[in-house]
């Protein structure tokens, strides 16, 4: 066990996983000798060579393309897209592509062995394009997976087994967490199963759900109701594509209203396939209609995005209307 | 790391434009129409053995692509795309590899399959999307892969190919094997970013893979002037410090010791390759297509006197190691077995069910799971519905 | 007025724009001399010369820069891409340049007259990769508009109206119906309205809401539940971003209950943007829980077509159980 | 439409491949260091008037981007990018243009803007994203943009801007406009797959579009070996069919001469043009960068002594049109004038809540403005969260 933060915790579990296997190979935009421009791959290639960590060229198609091929040919790739909003020229190679690779050739071939890993999100100042949440065009392509870590432990042990699964993954890590606070990690190779949520707070009265770093915004909001008499089951999702349905039906059959938080635009961001299927689910259940507290339907903001956040506030909003209804 | 440019370069005084006009890449030929060598040119090491194997595939093919377009005119397979034509350029690059090399294809080199020994029964299947289909039915015809033969099943999207080969080929190299791979794409593809990607990133990481261009004068309906400005494709070589031949792409002999050469200067020297193959795209497009919309009957007869398959036979039989007749008999023969494998092929089921979900990743997820049940459910409620699936379904 | 084809209407006005505005420039792959793959820009460069109507090289991103490029200096670009599984390429240009351009600029700039033509969707024997159904990706992106025509009517006057509007609109066109009917269509310039959904039948039992080629699909649904005494009313949606939530509110209101069709896959469709809204908007009118019946959760398969496609009779089912519920 | 190409290339018989080492382009040059011309070069037709003003916009940089760096190290603002060591290449390009001709930029050229006569008000408000920045304060720090200037917004999304540059070249040609655009990124984005699609459809499409690179030797940390492994990025223009030139990017005489020739050629020929100014990003990649990490000092200064503004001053002294007394003071007043400028925009407040929804499309749809609402209400129920927006908003 070692205290790391978020971002020591990723280049824990990079370094671990080259470790344990030399087909293991990391790679992107300033990944290689520099470490990265957060350095989640400082000190891999001195520790592991410059032929299984190194610096690409600077071309997110041609990153997830080579990685698509490394795969293919039983490599086990963790390509770097430098930020989330960078990681769209490289859309066609991952939805078209690695997706479909698999179920294309009847499995004669596949890339299974993938893991994309991107720093996602907002909170550090970084504007249209050094904020955004993509997650959400990704869960509607079947054949990816997406995963997204809370904190250093999740980190880990996520990645881990984002790495091992025999399916492309796409992991995207809260930057704004990276450096924020510090947590026990076990200095070994462990996995977190992939699919499965997290409720990290039981509740009766209202269930609240997020992933990433809006869970921390969520448990917050939790602290507010609290003071209010209200009693929140808070559920980290920590995988979306596929998301564990059944955690989130047996919470809501419990306690009747949802609250999703998501910091991406609300319109078909990732809130509305969970409100949608659990509607349905539980539709006899609900209490009041399922709410979602998300980022607005607009790009990312600079000097507003206090205004743009959906934070605890406005969290703590919903619930209260939720109860009221 | 650091900044390895040179401080001092040459310099001129002179804002002298470098003109590309002003020079042209010429092309590596070696055999002429009438199956003689250009007068200094040097023939290949070329055994009879192999030389035979390679127009056994190149009748195969034509063939093949014969039956094929007509069975699409009759209305029994939905699509496609021949090579006549091409012949040469996939043919006799697959033949100057080893079985070993990894083939990443664009979707016109079935040529290259079958001399890797893609059997008739398996095109057929693949064609007619049945039971026996390697890739179980799911693609449009044309689209084979074999994993076996180390040919990696053909995507739609054009030139993603392109970098994924230079991982692979990457990937062999950390392994330190002695392979290289093949990826084949037209000049329409390689005006996609991923051709500007895989190129440049093979030359940086030096992944042993050769970049083989067929240059056939059309994307489509789009004239080769349409797509480039520059001298071909081969003119884009040097830009990113790849060593760069063009190639008379109808010429047997040429193509292949063009690609012997690049596999050996790939592997010694750790490097990529260029081939630009000049040739022309005898056929449509596709069964889709009708070329007369955009090219004179004048324009194909000119290469159609380019034969590429024509030219070998005339070469061959000048060595003494084939004759008409030899030739006729053959060309019957293939046609015999392609036509019986399809009457097989046609007649086998579809898929059953299950491959509808299956794949999509490694194992089923429960919404897969679900979504297949809910399926099944519906096909047995509606059995006339579905007369693929249901009478194979069991309640 | 002159019968014409789906296609045949998207030709006419083409140059209906082509011709009022000497701006208006089409081009994209084999768009030029052939008149495009499936001829939809058939006579064009003949009528109005190389200049506004050509081919361009085989690069989806090379296309929509460069139509954003000309959009930027107040030309009219029309853009097509060869099939709509074509324009992840172009995903960067549209979500990350296109979609913001104008915010970006504080309004400096903007690219308002793009659009993008595409044919999308099934029916065709397609494969993978040419029956895909995109437009949930775009949905999640502000500052895009996503249109879809039904009948030729439709697709005339809706892309003479994206081409007008002044924000970027990618307008799927669904191949399917290129040729498969004819209907009565102006000659003349004639706009429909952007955002507004068409109610096509009135009902009392049930609404039914699907886009472009789907219509069809839930009007034999609807046929065959009138068989059974069921009354539904028959939504096109035409816009889907942004969409037209008081014409499906106020139906909702009315039949307390709703089935959603498309052929995308199920998870992040569209139709989870539409369960999520209009369960919380109609709450108390809900007799039974949203159903969606959409393409499974897999790639768009060749030999089972059939069995993936979300046909009337599984509509059916839905509305069965729906009014069973 | 049809095919254009020869079918009777020259041909070769020997499978020579071109090898990129072969050859190397050389660099246009005119000034040396100390201000004097080489032997047999001839200084271009530039005015006393227009030479004083680029050395201006050199000062007025220097002054900004010290001030502005510093200020970033004082948290101040939150990010800076300084361009140190490349002001020729961009001010002097800049300057050979007409301010008719349209500039769509990287992030790394505020000196082509400040020539073109943004204010230093105007870089403040940007800069400080407050409620005059012409961006409305939704973009980072030196995303700049002016309708008026012709100077197109910047996005940090690299190398999307070239085929961008590209359509609104070829629009001009449709306007029959008298200008060009100039479209500048930097050796690491000519990676993009949006480098290879920009280049290659302005050669085939004919625009007037001159495409500066500015090879600065890094991309972040990744140096130019490892970006590219052919000679530079103009080593690829004649594989575009694209006239070329590479320059002394250092060297302001060389790059106004090189651009103001490529001006000429692009609207005369109606074609794109390639330059390639070879320079060093002197400074960090940006603010939050610590090159300490990936070059050593010594390389810093081996370029240092070929600083760009000395060697243009040391030239403008010998001619006799300037001094290094009036430098001096040039600079100090700069130095001020940003001080003064900084500290207005900094007191001034953010745009108000409306921008945050507004510019999403021309107008707000319903759903934008239900979600104006929700917002202003929840800041009006929650004023002490939002200090920025709620003492503006009305009940
Ligand atoms: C990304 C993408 N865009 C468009 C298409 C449609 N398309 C299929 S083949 C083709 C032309 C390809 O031409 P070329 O690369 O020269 O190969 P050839 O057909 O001549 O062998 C086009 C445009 C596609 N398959 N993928
Ligand atoms: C598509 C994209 N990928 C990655 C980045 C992150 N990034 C910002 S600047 C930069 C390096 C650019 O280098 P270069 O083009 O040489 O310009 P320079 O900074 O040297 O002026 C990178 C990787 C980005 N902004 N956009
Ligand atoms: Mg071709
Ligand atoms: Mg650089």
């Amino acid at each position: 066990m070692s205290k790391m933060n978020l971002l020591q915790a990723v280049n824990s579990s990079l370094e671990t996983a080259m470790q344990q296997d030399e087909r293991v190979l990391c790679f992107g935009e300033d990944v290689g000798a520099f470490g990265g421009v957060f350095r989640a791959t400082s000190g891999l290639q001195e520790k592991f060579g410059k032929s299984r960590c190194f610096n690409t060229p600077l071309t997110e198609q041609g990153i997830i393309g080579f990685a698509l091929g490394l795969a293919a040919q039983k490599q086990v790739p963790v390509a770097e897209i430098q930020f989330a909003d960078y990681i769209f020229p490289a859309f066609d190679q991952l939805v078209n592509e690695a997706a479909k690779y698999r179920y294309r050739s009847g499995n004669e071939f596949n890339v299974g062995s993938l893991t994309v890993r991107a720093p996602y999100g907002g909170g550090i100042n970084g504007g249209l394009y050094h904020s955004q949440s993509p997650e959400a065009y990704f869960t509607h392509t079947p054949g990816l997976k997406v995963v997204i870590p809370r904190n250093p432990h999740q980190a880990k042990g996520l990645l881990l087994a984002s790495i091992a699964d025999d399916n492309p993954v796409l992991f995207f890590e809260p930057k704004k967490l990276y450096r924020a606070s510090t947590g026990e990690v076990p200095d070994e190779h462990y996995l977190l199963p992939l699919g499965k949520a997290e409720v990290v707070r039981e509740g009766t009265d209202i269930t609240l759900v997020a992933w990433g770093a809006q869970v921390q915004v969520i448990e917050a909001a939790a602290d507010l109701a609290a003071e209010k008499g209200i009693s929140c089951e808070v559920i980290d999702l920590r995988t979306l594509l596929p998301w564990d349905k059944a955690t989130l039906v047996a919470s809501l059959k419990k306690t009747g209203r949802l609250i999703i938080n998501h910091e991406a635009p609300k319109t078909s961001g990732f809130g509305a396939e969970l409100a949608a299927s659990l509607q349905e689910a539980c539709f006899l259940h609900l209490e009041s209609p399922i709410l979602r507290v998300t980022g607005w339907d607009t790009p990312f903001p600079l000097a507003l995005e206090k205004e743009y956040f959906p934070n605890a506030l406005r969290t703590l909003d919903a619930i209260q209307s939720s109860m009221d209804f | 790391m650091s900044d390895q440019r040179s401080l001092f370069h040459q310099q001129v005084y002179q804002p002298d434009f470098l003109d590309p006009k002003a020079s042209a890449i010429p092309t590596f030929s070696l055999l002429q129409q009438k199956g003689e060598l250009y007068p200094t040119a040097k023939a290949p090491d070329l055994s009879k053995e192999k030389a035979l194997k390679i127009h056994d595939t190149f009748l195969f093919i034509r063939a093949l692509d014969e039956r094929m377009l007509a069975s699409q005119r009759q209305g029994r397979i939905s699509f496609y795309m021949t090579e006549i034509g091409e012949e040469a350029a996939d043919i006799c690059s697959a033949a100057a590899l080893k079985p070993e090399d990894t083939i990443f294809a664009q979707y016109r080199e079935q040529g290259a399959l079958a001399y890797r020994g893609f059997s008739v029964d398996q095109f057929m299947n693949q064609i007619f999307a049945n039971e026996l289909d390697l890739g179980k039915g799911r693609q449009m015809p044309v689209h084979y892969g074999s994993k076996a033969l180390n040919y990696v099943t053909i995507s739609s999207p054009l030139a993603t190919q392109i970098p994924q080969a230079t991982g692979y080929a990457y990937g062999l190299k950390q392994d330190k094997k002695d392979q290289v791979v093949i990826c084949y794409f037209g000049e329409g593809a390689a005006s996609e970013g991923d051709f500007h990607a895989g190129l440049n990133m093979a030359a940086v990481l030096k992944a042993p893979v050769i970049f083989f261009c067929r240059n056939n004068g059309y994307a489509i309906s789009t004239p080769a002037h349409e797509q480039f400005a520059g001298d071909g494709i081969a003119s884009r070589g040097t830009g990113y410090g790849i060593k760069t031949l063009r190639v008379d792409g109808n010429d047997a002999l040429a193509v292949y010791e063009a690609t012997r050469l690049a596999r050996k200067i790939a592997l010694e020297e750790h490097q990529p390759i260029l081939i630009e193959a000049m040739t022309y795209r005898l056929g449509a497009h596709s069964s889709s297509d009708d070329p007369s919309g955009y090219r004179s009957k004048a324009e194909e007869s000119k290469w159609q006197e380019q034969d590429p398959v024509a030219r070998f036979r005339n070469w061959l039989i000048k060595q003494g190691w084939w004759s008409q007749e030899e030739d006729e008999a053959s060309l019957a023969k293939h046609r015999k077995q392609v036509a019986e494998a399809m009457k097989k092929a046609e007649k086998l089921p579809k898929p059953a069910l299950d491959t509808l979900f299956s794949d999509v990743y490694d194992e089923l997820p429960w919404h897969l799971e679900e979504q297949l049940e809910e399926a099944k459910a519906h096909i047995l409620r509606n059995p006339t519905a579905y007369p693929a699936t249901a009478g194979r379904l069991v309640k």
